[in-house]
């Protein structure tokens, strides 16, 4: 029965492994490294956005301060590896299961709050974490981390030479979180989630344990969000609070979902594919001027497409979505 | 005084209303029936501006209104009560109704509407402060007709007021509409209660799958052997 | 800590608060009342403090003179917003926050960077103005004379905004649309003419806040990151839908920055500020007065 | 031969700190008129157009935004190299970008010159294309209190010193060798102050700086704190009898335009001063020039900027080629004689770390409008005034 | 006889100075339809809400199948098998009808493949079988209502609250809902409605209970009820005073 919605996952499940195939293959053809760097950010960047639309686009906590469990998985990372020498494998865990802690510990008063009540206390949290960081002397502070790097080493996760290891790794980590989305959609959990964003009264109504959803989709998202910020860590090599926990980061983890489509599935890689080389790119190429036109071109394209489209790109590809939007276009007329 | 020549409204490409027709003349009390999904709801919905007809004429006092924007049409003196009401949830009961007078804004031209209000839904008046949203189901639709009062419209649409209104309300509801109309506005009402209702229309239509079925005077309609069997139960 | 230092801390923190208010009133009634995100209130500051520093260059106008004018200029400019970026933004049913946070963030972007290319990013600073450095010292504290009006113009302005939503009808149009807009056109409320007002006036607010700013900050075209977190935090903090809260949360933020100053290193003073928003909203979920 | 050398320019040209980097540009445009033309300055390839070691190939600069951000500045790094095939690399305002920038230009063995990166650390991380012409925060902090040694044998009381830093690498280090040096030389530090960059209020740290009340206030801030920093002294009735500042800011135009007249008789570290122009006439005149382009005399960051992109041409020039470890080598083998630069140094010579040791830091004090060198002696052009104003 | 299935004791529900609910002690038996009635605003809803969950009630205890669920959260009540609807229907509007089922229906089984099929049949059940795949904002009014009663049933209530939602529903059309009403009773589950709507209630429901200013004011059989001149003038009007 429902053969179509079956169906449908099915496709989507073989898009995505006809993408990943696809995307594998494109290093062999593009060896330009700021290419291949941008494609690694790309990756990075739609999978953050994937884990972070778990909490903020289907469970519809909106949540500006992911940035905090980016940071707390680069720093478990760098400062296990560096301090003790564990190897960024077990960082990468430690660090997910830390941030997960952290964000059920935060979770517990927070997910009281509602709307920009919510909001804020994300971002001040974050905030408070960053400062904390930047006061931290035996963390580095402001002085940061600096991995050393020498040589090739996949036990440590260091190829200072190549930048495809890298590639494939956030190619599988954008791949993870995409599947534990397609997976958690079709579940009790994607349910309940959505049924919680949408009107949370009604969903205790039906059985649903509101508070527990939240504290799962936080738990789920902040692993897979401090696993990228290991990730990145040793990406970059180099951490200190500004380029981490900043809260530039939790906007921009934000922003691919946003204007891929919040909420769906394939709306934060498709914002992210659009996005990161379109920052990237203007500011590389108009950024060096010093007149700022890189903004101006990065900003008027951000408006233009959250107003173009308020519910995402990916209503491009749908034509179901697209009579959605005709249809909420007159919602607001009264009924 | 009100007159819809051939609308046609559709959502996203279906058809709601097609081609339907109605006149409402100054002092009347018309009253619009027909089954779930008929398309009475689409009917209100394109003469206040709500829904752009797809093709078709709404002209009100000589003048054309499709294509005005909602609130220019309010303006001009068509009230609109909703189904689903549409009241300001989390202002009270005095604001939503102070809000009613916007276009008219001095105590003077408020304390007529206002009594007239106070005077048919006297419950509303021991509610002024109390939010709309914690108001109880029938509060609420009182408080709509009451905020639609307040605009001073010469044409009063309801879509189904007494939806929700307990059935010693729901007499006094329509004998209300009655009093409306002599206080002097023209009333164009959507209802279920069709028995009930034709007891106060002067005319009435019926629609049925987005098309004016039947029209004529209350009376006539009301002794319909169609109608009684279809629409009354009888 | 001698009892004087404390006391001109708190003198200093409470004058600060005020500024902070001054600086939030804008957002008091734009994202407080009419509840639309606006992540580019810093930068209409910053607009505003610009507008004021050219006022003085090219013609010499003390910025108490150009107050009113700034405040006239923003408030074109905030209905003018409104009317090509927010109304899309406001309509937009499906995660309306998300959208309404996004495009007003990318507006913040654009005018960064076009405050860079016609402003230059030069530090700018208004240097000689009637109450520029003056200082008044009551028994040993320092009051400064700029954040002194500062803090009566966040007062004035607070009151009168206060009059404005609580008395006039036009206040209440502005709650209903906010409550749902679509509804608005049922009393022949035009949605679109009262948000452009709600936002012009917010941003005239906003005007004013740069102009007395102006007199004692530097200027540059990312100043008003550093004031638009704070501003957000105040208004939340006060609770939304509520005039006064802001105005208390102003005041309270301030307070509370100069008590953890002396408490914690001056570099974790903005930590008191935050978890007092925390606590607060953790026994009180919608602020200290807000009604939403 | 090539007839063109691309070298690689990084700095922040949006963001918070994108006036620094609008300002470098200037400065690296100066310097690349002084090679690609000719003029007759007693300065490396001032003489003559282009480069003559590589038979007259003109200098061409790429300059890229790193937006303060280290993985982009990497990310930068990595574009110049292998898209725009710089053959060296100058940057970045910000230390923690220079980390990572240096790393890159490591891993591709393309020379980096760190023009303006005073963090001490910088030059001890065992990189082989990493250097620096200029002083570090030690050299510089080190000549303060050298100055003050100097100063109490003069009889001036110079016992407490107050700290006030921003939270950045750069103020956090500058602080560190500060205190460190405080300690090991008998001064008394009696307050400490770390504060957030770019705070929308001082007025609770000056408060504490006036309670501590040191003889000296020693200040490592960004312009924009600066200027705030001192508008807040004056109106909490705060003056001290002496500031000595760790530059930044403090040799900014900006922050004298809007508050020079609160700060008669400052004193700021510095590792150049327009004095130098009565010795040495072309400091003048290439002033000149970088002020026709930018407004603005030379301050201690545009000169050291200006310097970088000499020294580094200068080295390419001599090892005839664009090949990064040769030019490497000739910048290991780099001998410049002070007079051969706009500064006050004795020479630029290269340690086995890329460090510069030579390079003095001077301090200038603001007098009368403009800054004039107070130390060290044989630099000195004037008397310090103690206590300021 | 057996215990009734819901039993509320000596409930007071007050909001700041207003009381909602003073001192209601009913109870609902299984497999009976009741009918709650009265005025607007006599404390209905409340009554609903306290019985599921939404609110605390100020006082008092609310017995179900049993056991002193008083101190339950709404969910668990769910789970133990309230089902309700809301008066002012409270759809989840960015998800399909069927979504919104299957919501329901994840109580009962994590299987989602079963909570896909339990959520077609209540569906079809409903009627609503066609617009499965159509967004809740879509809807309109009367098929909302019609939503609520299918999310609450796909959870597999042994009590269903239904909260007016026979209402606007055409004489003609109301008959139907009236049979539904009667084949969930029928499938074992057992009914407590408020309706306004006289007609349909009357011959509907097997007891009666009129609250009146928060208060119990008469219960009692259905024909017994609005004979009774308190229930008349407090809520019937003289209309139905003719007509009983
Ligand atoms: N927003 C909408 N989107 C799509 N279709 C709609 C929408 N609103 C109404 N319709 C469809 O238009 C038709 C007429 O609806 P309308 O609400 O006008 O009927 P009605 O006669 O008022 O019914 P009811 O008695 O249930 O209120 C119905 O088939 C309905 O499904
Ligand atoms: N949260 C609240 N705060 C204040 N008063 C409330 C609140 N909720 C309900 N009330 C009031 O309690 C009374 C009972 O409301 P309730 O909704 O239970 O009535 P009802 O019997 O369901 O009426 P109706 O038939 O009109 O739906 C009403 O007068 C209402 O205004
Ligand atoms: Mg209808
Ligand atoms: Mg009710």
């Amino acid at each position: 029965m429902d053969t179509a919605f079956a169906e449908r996952r099915r496709r989507d499940l073989i898009v995505a492994v006809v993408l990943a195939a696809i995307a594998a293959t494109v290093p062999l053809f593009v060896k330009d490294v700021y290419v291949q760097n941008i494609m690694v950010l790309t990756l990075m960047w739609g999978a953050l956005s994937q884990s972070w639309n778990i909490l903020s686009g289907y469970c519809g906590q909106i949540s500006l301060g992911h940035a905090l469990y980016f940071g707390i998985g680069a720093y478990t990372t760098a400062l296990l590896f560096t301090k003790f020498g564990v190897l960024p494998w077990f960082g990468m865990l430690g660090g997910g299961v830390i941030s997960a802690l952290i964000a059920m510990a935060l979770g517990y008063p927070c997910f009281r709050l509602r709307g920009h009540y919510f909001v804020i206390a994300t971002i001040v949290i974050a905030e408070i974490g960053l400062l904390l960081f930047h006061n931290w002397d035996w963390a580095g502070a402001a002085m940061g981390i600096e991995i050393p790097a020498r040589g090739d080493s996949w036990l440590k996760f260091q190829f200072p030479r190549s930048k495809l290891p890298y590639f494939y790794f956030a190619l599988v980590l954008a791949c993870v979180a995409w599947l534990v989305t397609w997976w958690l959609e079709d579940s009790k959990w994607g349910y309940w989630w959505r049924a919680v964003k949408d009107n949370p009264e009604a969903a205790e109504s039906l059985g649903v344990d509101v508070f527990n959803s939240k504290m799962g989709a936080a738990a789920v998202s902040a692993f897979l969000v401090a696993v990228g910020g290991s990730f990145y860590a040793q990406f970059v090599y180099f951490i200190d609070p500004e380029s981490v926990m900043g809260f530039q980061f939790s906007l921009l983890m934000a922003l691919p979902a946003v204007l891929g489509g919040i909420g769906t599935l394939w709306g934060p890689m498709l914002g992210a594919v659009i996005l990161i080389p379109l920052t990237e790119l203007t500011r590389s190429y108009v950024g060096g001027s010093g007149k700022g036109i890189d903004l101006i071109v990065y900003g008027g394209l951000i408006i233009a497409i959250s107003l173009a489209r308020p519910q995402g790109l990916i209503g491009l590809f749908s034509f179901k979505h697209l009579a959605g939007r005709l249809s909420s276009k007159r919602k607001e007329a009264v009924r | 005084m009100l007159s819809v020549h051939e609308v046609t409204t559709a959502y996203q490409g279906l058809v709601a209303i097609s081609s339907v027709s109605i006149e409402v003349a100054k002092g009347e009390i018309v009253c619009v029936a027909g089954a779930n999904g008929a398309g009475k709801s689409t009917l209100l919905k394109s003469i206040a501006g709500a829904e752009r007809p797809r093709s078709g004429t709404v002209t009100f006092d000589g003048i054309r209104i499709d294509g005005m924007a909602q609130h220019v049409i309010t303006s001009r003196g068509i009230a609109y009560v909703p189904e689903n009401r549409r009241l300001f949830p989390r202002l009270s009961v005095r604001d939503n109704l102070r809000l009613g007078s916007y276009l008219y804004r001095s105590e003077a031209n408020r304390e007529a509407p206002l009594d007239l209000v106070f005077k048919l839904f006297p419950r509303l008046q021991e509610r002024l402060e109390q939010r709309a949203e914690t108001l109880s189901g029938g509060e609420q639709q009182m408080l709509a007709i009451g905020r639609a009062l307040m605009t001073r419209p010469r044409l009063l649409m309801l879509d189904e007021p007494s939806q929700g209104i307990m059935p010693k309300l729901v007499d006094e509801i329509f004998q209300a509409v009655k009093r409306i109309r002599d206080a002097g506005m023209t009333v164009l009402i959507v209802e279920q209660r069709m028995s009930e209702c034709l007891e106060i229309a002067d005319r009435a239509y019926i629609l049925q799958t987005g098309r004016v079925l039947m029209q004529g005077s209350a009376a006539e309609i009301a002794v319909n052997p169609d109608v009684r069997k279809a629409y009354l139960g009888l | 800590m001698t009892a004087e230092t404390i006391i001109q801390s708190l003198a200093s923190g409470l004058l600060m608060g005020l500024l902070y208010g001054l600086i939030a009133v804008g957002l008091a009634l734009i994202f407080g009342l009419m509840d639309v995100v606006n992540f580019a209130h810093g930068e209409f500051l910053m607009i505003a403090m610009y507008a004021t520093f050219f006022l003085f260059a090219f013609f010499a106008i003390d910025p108490l003179l150009s107050a009113p004018l700034v405040a006239a200029a923003l408030f074109v400019f905030g209905a003018v917003v409104y009317l090509l970026i927010v109304r899309f933004a406001v309509r937009a049913k499906a995660n309306a926050g998300m959208v309404q946070i996004f495009s007003t963030f990318g507006l913040a972007i654009v005018m960064r960077g076009l405050a860079q290319y016609f402003f230059t990013p030069d530090y700018r600073s208004v240097t000689h103005s009637w109450l520029g450095g003056k200082t008044v010292s009551i028994a040993g504290i320092y009051l400064p004379v700029p954040q002194l009006v500062g803090a009566l113009v966040a007062i004035a302005a607070f009151g009168a905004l206060y009059l404005f939503i609580n008395r006039t009808d036009f206040g209440r149009a502005l709650e209903a649309t906010r409550e749902d807009a679509g509804a608005v056109a049922l009393v022949g409320i035009d949605k679109n003419k009262v948000f452009a007002l709600g936002w012009g006036l917010g941003a005239a607010l906003v005007g004013l806040a740069g102009a007395v700013m102006a007199i004692f900050f530097y200027i540059y075209p990312d100043v008003g990151a550093s004031f638009a977190l704070i501003a957000y935090v105040t208004v939340a903090l006060g609770g939304f839908g509520s005039v006064f809260g802001a105005f208390a949360g102003g005041i309270i933020v301030g307070l509370v920055e100069a008590t953890t100053a002396m408490l914690l290193p001056p570099s974790l003073k903005a930590v008191g500020i935050y978890a007092v928003y925390l606590l607060v909203v953790f026994v009180r979920p919608r602020g200290l007065f807000g009604s939403m | 031969q090539t007839s063109e050398v691309v070298i690689g320019v990084i700095y922040p040209f949006s963001g918070a700190s994108a006036q620094m980097g609008v300002d470098a540009q200037k400065s690296f445009e100066t310097a690349l008129d002084i090679i690609n033309k000719d003029h007759d300055f007693d300065l490396p390839l001032a003489k003559g157009e282009g480069l003559p070691g590589l038979g007259g190939a003109k200098v061409r600069l790429v300059f890229a935004d790193h937006q303060a951000d280290p993985q982009k500045g990497r990310a930068e790094t990595e574009r110049l190299i292998t898209q725009e095939k710089v053959c060296a690399v100058v940057g970045t305002y910000q230390s923690a970008v220079a980390v990572t920038v240096s790393q890159i230009c490591e891993r591709y063995q393309i020379p980096f010159i760190s023009a303006d990166n005073s963090s001490p650390s910088l030059h001890r991380r065992g990189l082989k294309f990493y250097f620096r012409a200029a002083p570090h925060d030690e050299m510089f902090s080190a000549a303060m209190f050298n100055f003050f040694d100097a100063m109490k044998k003069k009889g001036v009381k110079i016992d407490t010193l107050a700290l006030f830093h921003e939270d950045t690498i750069f103020g956090t280090d500058s602080a560190n060798t500060q205190l460190k040096l405080a300690a090991d030389r008998g001064y008394k530090v009696v307050s400490d102050i770390k504060y957030r960059s770019n705070s929308p209020s001082l007025s609770a740290e000056v408060q504490q700086l006036k309670t501590a009340n040191a003889d000296v206030l020693m200040p490592s801030s960004y312009t924009t704190d600066g200027i705030l920093l001192v508008k807040t002294m004056a109106e909490l009735g705060y003056k001290p009898n002496a500031i000595v500042a760790q530059d930044a800011g403090f040799s900014e135009k900006a922050l004298y335009d809007a508050v020079g007249d609160k700060l008669e008789g400052v004193i700021s570290r510095g590792s150049f001063s327009l004095d130098l122009a009565a010795k040495r006439p072309m400091v003048g005149k290439i002033n000149a020039m970088f002020k026709e382009k930018s407004g603005k005399d030379f301050n201690d960051l545009t000169s050291r900027q200006f310097m970088g992109l000499l020294v580094m041409a200068d080295a390419i020039n001599r090892a005839k080629s664009t090949d990064g470890e040769k030019i490497r080598e000739a910048l290991v083998a780099t001998d410049i004689p002070g007079e051969q630069t706009i500064m006050p140094w004795k020479r630029v010579k290269f340690d086995e770390m890329g460090q510069n040791n030579d390079a003095d830091p001077v301090l200038l004090q603001y007098i009368g409008g403009k800054f004039v060198t107070i130390f060290p002696p044989q630099a000195a052009i004037a008397e310090a005034v103690w206590p300021m104003k | 006889m057996t215990a009734p299935l819901l039993e509320t004791r000596g409930v007071w529900q007050r909001f700041g100075g207003l009381v909602a609910n003073s001192d209601v002690s009913i109870s609902v038996g299984r497999g009976e339809i009741v009918g709650l009635i009265g005025p607007n605003g006599a404390g209905k809803s409340t009554l609903f809400n306290l019985i599921a969950g939404v609110l605390p009630p100020t006082q008092g205890s609310i017995i179900f199948n049993g056991e002193d669920v008083t101190a339950l959260p709404a969910a668990e009540r769910c789970q133990r098998g309230i089902g309700r609807t809301f008066q002012v229907v409270k759809s989840f509007e960015t998800m399909t009808v069927i979504d919104n089922v299957i919501v329901g229906a994840l109580v009962r089984t994590t299987v989602m493949r079963d909570a896909r099929r339990k959520a077609h049949q209540v569906l079809e059940f409903c009627g609503l079988g066609p617009r499965a795949d159509v967004l809740a904002s879509d809807l309109v009014p009367s098929e909302k209502r019609r939503l609520e009663v299918a999310r609450a049933l796909a959870t597999e209530p042994k009590l269903l609250l239904l909260d007016e939602v026979l209402t606007g529903l055409t004489p003609v059309e109301a008959k139907t809902g009236v049979e539904l009403v009667r084949k969930v009773r029928d499938s074992g589950i057992t009914v407590l409605m408020v309706e306004h709507v006289m007609e349909i209630v009357m011959p509907l429901v097997d007891r009666a209970i009129v609250l009146d200013l928060g208060k119990v004011l008469v219960e009692g059989k259905p024909a017994d009820v609005v004979r009774d001149p308190k229930v008349i003038t407090a809520y019937l009007g003289d209309r139905h005073a003719l007509s009983a």
